[in-house]
């Protein structure tokens, strides 16, 4: 009898965790975006970041084990994302229901991140006068904010544009790990160069 | 046979031999040879030996001549200024690739809704408007509502400018706007531009302007009237 | 020998199984609308609706097995979509917060949906000059179509619009549920003003 009980009870707590499981994937798949241990305790309705991480570290876990083309990755600061693995992207492309930025406008945007606060005069002298059209399409898409000063705008990435990334909120910050992913970036280029060469 | 004529001259030996060639001489850094030594050591060697040979000696004059033109060729090129820095090589970093995610989005149909309801109520104003085109050019209140003094004196001042206008196309008939307010300030342009617009209603001036260069051609008199051009 | 053959090739045919549920996964994710089987035999690279057919069933039954947040249906007309189960919703609808548009492409989508078909001409006397650029966006995203009749453009809603906002494919039906609900939201904006003022 005693048995049966601890099984039921196993039972009931093995039920609970899918549950609890399917509802950080919920969070995760309608949010498109880094999420926060402290945005997905509010979700699960708990405080308890140490649950919501280990929850979080199963769920990546399972997505890793089936041959599934999305990832749950963890980012910084303990935010965890769901997203298509990149290999997926070339193929499925075309499907996707929002303006894909080409290289051109992504340059530019990369360039705004890097140097912000940056004036739009001193980004169209840098990119050409094609980011004119950049600047406005990335605005659209709120991935950058411009105010006004005096005469000119100064340009600024959006806390979307953070999210997105799962890049810090304070800008000095964010720069500082922006340096590095595109160090990095140089870093597989060169290799790639090498490789290629 | 005498040893002498087979003896190389002494200043074919080193050092004096670099005075001596020529080819020897491009390949060396001028810094590095002591004129002064090669020239005083040359003399000493010439007056102990007694081999007093005046080609040579022209020979030594020219290459130090030489030798000195290309450490002041040197030096001038030192005192050249240095090439401005250029404007440091921006850092221009990769392009950020977006991550594919799905994500919900919070537009509902009553949100379009909403806003249509504006843009119906922007397309009644829109045709509201199209159903009074006339008159073309605004009535004098629309434009100064607040300058009833402006107002009252706007017959007056449209004779004057008129008779200015009668003035000043002679022969030709017709006058460029810009010639027209040529030093005026901006506002006594704007109030002529308003009194242009008067006149033309009235149909005694005729306005067209030319789309590329912007420029505005006032057409006064008879002329006007029969060449269909006018366009207010 | 030949035992271990038929094993190698199982072992092949299983692999490239995987790949292709993984890039159908891929797809509909993206997506984040129905698929038709034409357009997921697109990305299949292969013109057998057959085999697209069962790769989708294959894919919904493991979703099925694992307790996923996330359902794949099958819709009529043989589309399929993936999506969030909808006992989930009201526990993550408040992570939803980006809107489809801004407020300016939002109207002209409102408008050319009302009106439909209708000239781009139309559009941007109504609209005015801003719209240009709101049209271009609108069909980025797979909202709008635009038709050429002579020298203008007469532009439509797409399947996609009508999948997102619950709509009927058929324009007709579409603009009278649309004028429906609008006449509805007008009464009930007029009851409102009435109780306020």
């Amino acid at each position: 009898m005693q048995k049966m009980e601890r099984l039921t009870i196993n039972h009931l707590q093995e039920e609970k965790r899918q549950r609890e499981l399917a509802l950080l994937e919920a969070a995760l798949y309608v949010a498109g975006r880094p999420l926060t241990l402290k945005q997905l305790g509010s979700i699960l309705k708990t405080r308890s970041k140490k649950k919501v991480k280990n929850l979080a570290k199963m769920l990546m876990e399972e997505y890793a084990k089936r041959k599934s083309a999305l990832e749950i990755l963890e980012l910084k600061d303990e935010r965890y994302v769901l997203q298509l693995k990149a290999d997926f992207t070339p193929r499925v492309r075309k499907l996707v229901n929002r303006p894909l930025l080409s290289a051109g406008p992504l340059k530019t945007l990369s360039y705004i991140a890097y140097r912000q606060p940056v004036s739009q005069r001193k980004v169209v002298e840098v990119r050409g006068h094609h980011a004119y059209g950049h600047i406005k399409l990335l605005k659209e898409m709120g991935l950058v904010a411009s105010e006004k000063k005096g005469r000119s705008a100064i340009l600024k990435t959006t806390e979307y544009f953070a999210d997105y990334f799962g890049l810090s909120h304070d800008t000095t910050t964010m720069k500082r790990e922006l340096k590095r992913v595109f160090e990095d970036f140089s870093k597989k280029e060169i290799n790639q160069a090498a490789k290629n060469g | 046979m005498s040893s002498t004529i087979i003896k190389k001259p002494f200043y074919l030996r080193p050092p004096w031999n670099i005075l001596f060639e020529f080819h020897k001489l491009e390949k060396l850094t001028p810094w590095n040879i002591n004129i002064a030594y090669l020239l005083t050591t040359f003399l000493r060697e010439m007056e102990k030996t007694g081999q007093i040979d005046f080609r040579a000696s022209g020979v030594v004059l020219d290459s130090s001549a030489l030798i000195y033109l290309m450490k002041s060729k040197l030096l001038l090129k030192l005192e050249e200024p240095p090439p401005p820095p250029g404007p440091p090589k921006e850092f221009l970093p990769p392009p950020l690739f977006l991550p594919l995610r799905h994500e919900l989005t919070s537009t509902t149909i009553k949100h379009l809704l909403e806003v249509l309801d504006d843009v119906l109520k922007g397309e009644k104003i829109l045709r509201l408007g199209k159903t009074t085109t006339e008159p073309v050019l605004p009535t004098p209140s629309e434009i100064f509502p607040q300058l009833d003094i402006y107002l009252m004196e706007i017959e007056r001042q449209m004779e004057k400018l008129y008779a200015s206008l009668l003035e000043r196309v002679k022969g030709t008939g017709i006058i460029e706007f810009s010639t027209l307010i040529k030093g005026a300030e901006r506002i006594e342009a704007i109030r002529t531009f308003i009194l242009l617009l008067f006149l033309a209603q009235d149909g005694r001036v005729g306005l067209w302007q030319d789309e590329e260069i912007e420029e505005i051609y006032i057409t006064v008199g008879v002329s006007i009237a029969e060449n269909g051009k006018i366009n207010n």
